[in-house]
């Protein structure tokens, strides 16, 4: 219905104006709304959302639909958002393993795909395309910041944990690529994953002196629950993941005091992301998440990049958002050769903020990083 | 590896099946008496936990949750009984699969409409929080040790209720012939609402107690729910005993396996290699088990029915 | 006397303490009717399954065209010709007659592995099936699913059956079975008739066809065999008048 | 032998399938090609296992292995065809392909021997056992796939180019639909030519009456076996098309979801029915295409769709339209 009445507007301004009708541009959004997954990809959408109110911006239309984090699923919605829908650009998948199913297909019709979550290597590296663009992360980044990190705080053993998947074993590898110390023990755990009571008991055998994970989603939840009644007792280290606002709630006092990586906060000092912050919970009364973060980031790249070119020219509109200058919440954000960030990355430590769990910054892991695929992308 | 970590991995694999005993109970009691696949039946752990993370939440009472659990979780499997399943006593497994197949779209998505799509908090009670002393100079955490008191009490409890109750012999004779119990004069819709009620409050019981452990989220029944399948085929469909036994079987393999497989592959493939290699075949363990065990004995351990 | 097509001896089964099968030895020779009969629960039916190889004797021989069968299965044993009526009737609910026979003709030529000519096309297949449905009365009711026919046409259905398997021996679990007088007194006259294309094994409730019938009579009591002679032997045998007849009537 | 009502009704099916895609042209909607093409390659996956779930009576949980192997066949191949990689060295060297006909007797191939086992271990339990001990072997390749990193692992593995076929641009939607459209009418074919032979007769007889069909002397556990077989492979070929539709393979090809969705296929078009499979399959495409187009919420509504078709339309599409079976 909603979707009718919207094309029904287009259709009117189209007749009334045609000439300013060329500045309207229309965004597809493929995100996860329904399942376990779905709070990641409400904030994306929301945090889009309001980039776009923030604005008052009325040229972009935005089509949603929920891929129901299924891949196959994905890729009809894209075929029917390039075809059917005639979206000039797409964004808003959420999981690797889906964005590694459709943007392939998509940049090679010459259809922009912004990034607002996922960052695959793959896509960093070989298979960089000039129509891929990455507003969030390369996968490996928040890893590589908190191994980093670990050597910073002086741990000389970590035990380290991850699903046994592509983004796991890329987590690993991202900590290993930087952690100077010893492991002291590497283990893979079954993607999906609820009781940790195995892991927790070999962690607690095996001498370390710190623990880093990567657990997305539920996994993380339970993780961090179920350790923290165990008397194990060891710092936790981990990327922002298990521990952004959406999830911080149903993990609880467990979290307290644990060191994240992320390339946001809620206050990183910014006019942009003050204005992100206040004027996400005036909209949607709860504190935003990374990826709300990244959602509004998203968007706004897309109107700044409007504002300079017509989106119907396709090598200005690209170099338009190749220059990525908007204001980002997160501060200083550029593209590097491979259309992925080059930023900051900030450890931060999950506190209370009266009844509410939420992060503050710490330290900085990097500044402006770049991933480390960059050199095989041939672009 | 010492002992103390070796029993500690025990512990935890009997409480793994213990919590799969409470799923698996209640669907081969269903499936026994009735005659009836039910797919859904991880929707009513799903259901169980929320009510129990939603009214802990309220009242900052987990016990509170946990009585609403049981209350919730049977309220709606009663519900279901009531408008759905009923009619497909009759039908064969194909529809039944189908139907209950649907109703997990139905459960998922209505509580997500109800819950929203964020996860939700809860955690032990105060009183087992902490450890308890084990011989061999282990620990092990005093609220796991409550799971699997609790599920040995409810094993011991269904004992009696089918072999010392007017409702237990009821099921029995409902579950040699379905016929029989018409003619003995029982009313028996009311005695499968109850059945099935019953299997959905454990359902909800086991639920509310993993989701102070885990994450309270939308989808978290499914993988249980293939757990508890293996479990009742292991163990033979329709029996209790089979159950208990399938359960502790599958959750000591599956525990163990993912604990020894990868130092196994490790000791002669090296760490990264071995790794890869154990956590992939200890992912696949308890599918194997089932395979071997139905490839010898194609009812499971302990068929109630030929 | 020529061989017996059939000969079982010293066939024991137990179930648990239960003695279902106890010693048992009788044969089966050609074109005869040799009559199995006994109170209810006497092992007449585990007997039946043991010879049709749905269960396995604990001890004894089961001898088949002179061959031993012990290890042969039900398949096996049916490709061996031995042609078997259910006692509770077990045909395809969903096929015509005539296709239900057509399965059996079609066993009898050999492989089912053939995918692609329409078995309703097949006169290989049809003819055979229609003249065994022919003899046994039921040519009218060959287009008619088995689920709608009525029992006693179910029995004939069956007979039909084996009849279409080109049988060497009938194995033959109370044909009469919910006959009225009618069906039972033509099926009857049918079945004396068919001893001459092979010998029957006829486990029968019914002692007028029973005595109209049978060539030898065995009489099976708590799994053992009590007696076993003629028609009159088994009339005049006191232990059976005592055992079994004085019983039921 | 005439064309009954069913015959009418498949007819219209098949031609509505057909007349999908030519619209799409004449009103420039490429994208209901793609979606013809997804109910084509779905239905065929159903008409796979409509061989042992409609005609054998074998409620296999575990299609979706079959499927995903299919895909990921065509996936493995074209990768390796891709970099120019030989798959293997010794004992023989074999090496990738991008041409359809190689991926599909390979598809095919590569399915049929893996459900050979499956189905030798499987068919020696019925009923619940047999749904469940499917589901594991599903859940076994399953996990295998996630776990194994050659291929991509969770990641899945892309098909860069569309696999092409002598003498046609594949690339071209219409082109590539009619490719499943006539793979699919021959799996029709067969399927109707297998029904009326013996070994369809034993198979149907085999559902209806086990203990019949072995007191005629015919082994039930044969008859099934091949039909399992046969049935994997249809689905492992529909996977490989799969594959080349999506541009894509990944594990949740594998998932019991997946196996959950083709019985779904089949019920809502009816079970048993010549072209139940393919009515299913366009039905369920449909309502999630306009579902999801209409609410977030769509999962919700398609549960209610399918709840109420099990409760109120038994017989699915084709029994509700054609009335019940008149058995032969």
């Amino acid at each position: 219905m909603k979707k009718l009445i919207a094309a029904g507007v287009v259709g009117l301004s189209l007749g009334i104006s045609g000439l300013a009708s060329a500045e309207s541009i229309k965004v597809g959004m493929i995100t996860t709304l329904s399942g376990g997954g779905a709070g990641l990809g409400v904030d994306v959408r929301d945090g889009f959302m309001l980039a776009l109110k923030n604005a008052g911006n009325t040229e972009i239309e935005v089509v949603t639909e929920d891929d129901g984090q299924k891949p196959e699923l994905a890729v009809q919605i894209a075929d029917k958002m390039v075809q059917s829908e005639k979206v000039d650009l797409l964004t808003g998948i959420i999981w690797s393993n889906l964005a590694m199913a459709v943007v392939p297909g998509v940049v090679q019709q010459d259809i922009l795909y912004l990034s607002p979550n996922a960052g695959p290597s793959a896509l960093a590296g070989a298979m960089c395309n000039k129509n891929y663009f990455n507003v969030a992360w390369q996968n490996d980044n928040l890893h590589e910041a908190m191994g980093a990190y670990a050597n910073d705080a002086g741990y000389k053993k970590a035990y380290i944990l991850a699903p046994n998947y592509p983004a796991g074993k890329d987590a690993l590898t991202g900590f290993k690529r930087y952690f100077k110390g010893d492991l002291a023990g590497e283990t893979y755990t079954q993607l999906g994953q609820t009781d940790y009571a195995a892991e927790i008991a070999q962690i607690r055998a095996s001498g370390a002196d710190a623990i880093f994970f990567f657990l997305p989603g539920g996994m993380g939840i339970a993780f961090m629950k179920q350790y923290a009644q165990s008397d194990v007792g060891l710092p936790v280290l981990g990327p922002a993941f298990s521990f952004s606002q959406d999830i911080l709630g149903a993990v609880g006092d467990a979290a307290l005091g644990v060191k994240n990586s992320s390339q946001w906060s809620k206050d990183i000092d910014n006019a942009a992301n003050k204005k992100f912050v206040e004027s996400f919970q005036a909209e949607y009364g709860r504190l935003p998440s990374l990826y709300a973060s990244q959602g509004y980031d998203t968007a706004n790249l897309i109107i700044a990049a409007a504002s300079k070119a017509s989106v119907k020219d396709k090598d200005a509109f690209r170099a338009a958002v190749k220059e990525a200058e908007f204001e980002s919440v997160r501060g200083d954000f550029r593209f590097g050769n491979n259309n992925h960030p080059i930023q900051d990355i900030y450890v931060r430590e999950v506190v209370k903020e009266g009844d509410v769990l939420t992060n503050k910054i710490v330290g900085t892991a990097f500044e402006d990083h770049q991933d480390a695929y960059a050199a095989e992308c041939k672009m | 590896m010492t002992l103390a970590l070796f029993i500690e991995q025990l512990l935890n694999g009997i409480q793994l099946g213990v919590m799969l005993f409470l799923m698996a109970a209640g669907l081969t009691l269903i499936f026994g008496v009735m005659g009836l696949i039910n797919l859904a039946h991880g929707s009513f752990y799903m259901i169980g936990a929320f009510a129990c993370a939603a009214v802990a939440a309220a009242t900052g009472s987990f016990w509170l949750g946990l009585a609403a659990s049981l209350a919730a979780a049977a309220l709606v499997g009663a519900l279901v009984e009531m408008t759905v399943i009923r009619r497909l006593y009759e039908r064969d497994h194909l529809d039944q699969v189908l139907a209950t197949f649907a109703l997990i779209l139905i459960f998922s998505e209505g509580t997500r409409w109800l819950f929203g799509s964020f996860p939700l908090y809860l955690d032990i009670p105060q009183v087992l929080s902490g450890t308890i002393d084990l011989p061999g100079g282990s620990r092990y955490q005093l609220y796991r040790m409550a799971i699997i008191g609790v599920g040995v009490a409810v094993a011991g409890g269904l004992y009696l209720l089918i072999a010392r109750t007017r409702l237990g012999m009821r099921i029995r004779a409902g579950e040699a012939d379905r016929e029989m119990i018409g003619a003995l004069g029982v009313d028996i819709r009311t005695l499968y609402t109850v059945v099935f009620a019953l299997g959905a409050a454990l359902a909800g019981l086991a639920g509310a107690m993993v989701g102070a452990l885990q994450s309270v989220q939308v989808g978290m029944g499914e993988p249980v729910l293939i757990l508890a399948f293996v479990v009742i085929v292991i163990g033979g469909i329709g029996s209790i005993k089979g159950a208990l036994i399938g359960a502790i079987l599958v959750g000591v393999v599956d525990t163990m396996g993912r604990f020894l497989l990868p130092q196994f592959f490790i000791s002669f493939m090296g760490p990264s290699q071995g790794t890869a290699v154990g956590s992939a075949l200890a992912s696949m363990l308890i599918y194997i088990l089932m395979a071997l065990i139905l490839a010898v004995r194609p009812s499971g351990l302990f068929a109630a029915k030929g | 006397m020529n061989e017996p097509i059939l000969e079982i001896s010293g066939l024991s089964k137990n179930f648990g303490a239960l003695r279902a099968t106890d010693n048992v030895s009788l044969d089966l020779g050609p074109g005869e009717i040799h009559a199995l009969i006994g109170p209810n629960g006497a092992g007449k039916s585990t007997l039946i399954h043991q010879i049709a190889g749905t269960l396995k004797p604990d001890d004894g021989v089961i001898r088949f065209l002179g061959r031993e069968v012990n290890e042969a299965g039900p398949v096996a044993r049916a490709r061996m010709g031995l042609g078997r009526s259910f006692q509770v009737s077990s045909l395809a609910p969903e096929f015509s007659a005539l296709r239900n026979v057509m399965l059996a003709v079609q066993s009898r030529q050999g492989s089912s592995f053939r995918f692609f000519k329409p078995v309703m096309r097949d006169r290989s297949l049809l003819d055979p099936a229609m003249a065994a449905l022919d003899r046994v009365g039921l040519a009218a009711r060959a287009d008619v699913p088995a689920a709608e026919l009525s029992h006693g046409e179910r029995r004939q259905l069956e007979i039909a059956i084996a009849l279409a398997l080109g049988s060497k021996a009938f194995l033959l679990d109370e044909p009469m079975a919910g006959m009225g007088p009618d069906g039972s007194k033509s099926l009857t006259a049918f079945l004396s008739a068919l001893r001459d294309e092979a010998p029957i094994l006829l486990v029968e409730h019914d002692m007028d066809a029973v005595f109209a019938l049978a060539d030898r009579i065995s009489v099976l009591v708590y799994g053992r065999i009590i007696a076993s002679g003629s028609v009159d032997d088994i009339r005049n045998d006191p232990a059976v008048r005592e055992a079994y007849l004085g019983n039921a009537e | 032998m005439e064309i009954g009502r069913e015959g009418v009704i498949n007819i219209v099916v098949a031609v509505a399938l057909l007349a999908i895609p030519f619209a799409a042209v004449v009103l420039d909607e490429t994208f209901y090609i793609t979606l013809a093409t997804r109910m084509a390659i779905l239905a065929l996956a159903a008409v796979g296992l409509n061989f042992a779930l409609g005609l054998g009576g074998l409620v296999s949980f575990g299609h979706a292995a079959f499927f995903g192997l299919g895909g990921y066949a065509a996936g493995i191949l074209a990768t390796h065809a891709f970099n120019a990689e030989p798959l293997l060295l010794w004992p023989i060297e074999i090496l990738g392909s991008n041409s359809m006909p190689v991926i599909w007797l390979t598809a095919i191939a590569i399915s049929a021997l893996v459900a050979l086992p499956i189905g030798a271990i499987s068919l020696r339990t019925t009923g619940v056992y047999f749904i469940m001990i499917t589901l594991a072997f599903a859940q076994m390749i399953y996990y295998f796939a996630i776990s194994w990193p050659a291929y991509g692992g969770e990641d899945g593995l892309s098909i860069y180019v569309r696999n092409g076929f002598p003498g046609v641009n594949t690339l071209n939607p219409l082109t590539f639909f009619l490719i499943c459209y006539t793979l699919l009418i021959v799996a029709l074919f067969l399927f109707a030519v297998f029904k009326d032979s013996r070994f369809g007769a034993a198979l149907q007889a085999a559902r209806q009456n086990e203990t019949r069909v072995a007191a005629v002397g015919i082994a039930p556990y044969r008859i099934r076996l091949a039909a399992f077989v046969i049935s994997a492979a249809i689905a492992g070929l529909a996977g490989a098309l799969f594959a080349d539709l999506n541009r894509f393979v990944s594990p949740s090809m594998l998932s019991w979801q997946m196996s959950g969705e083709l019985i779904i296929l089949i019920i809502l078009g009816g079970t048993g029915r010549l072209f139940g499979p393919v009515a299913g399959a366009m039905i369920f495409v449909l309502v999630e295409y306009f579902l999801g187009g209409i609410t977030e919420r769509w999962q919700f509504f398609l549960g209610l769709t399918l709840l109420v078709v099990v409760l109120f339309a038994r017989g699915g599409f084709i029994g509700l339209v054609a009335g019940r079976t008149r058995h032969e």
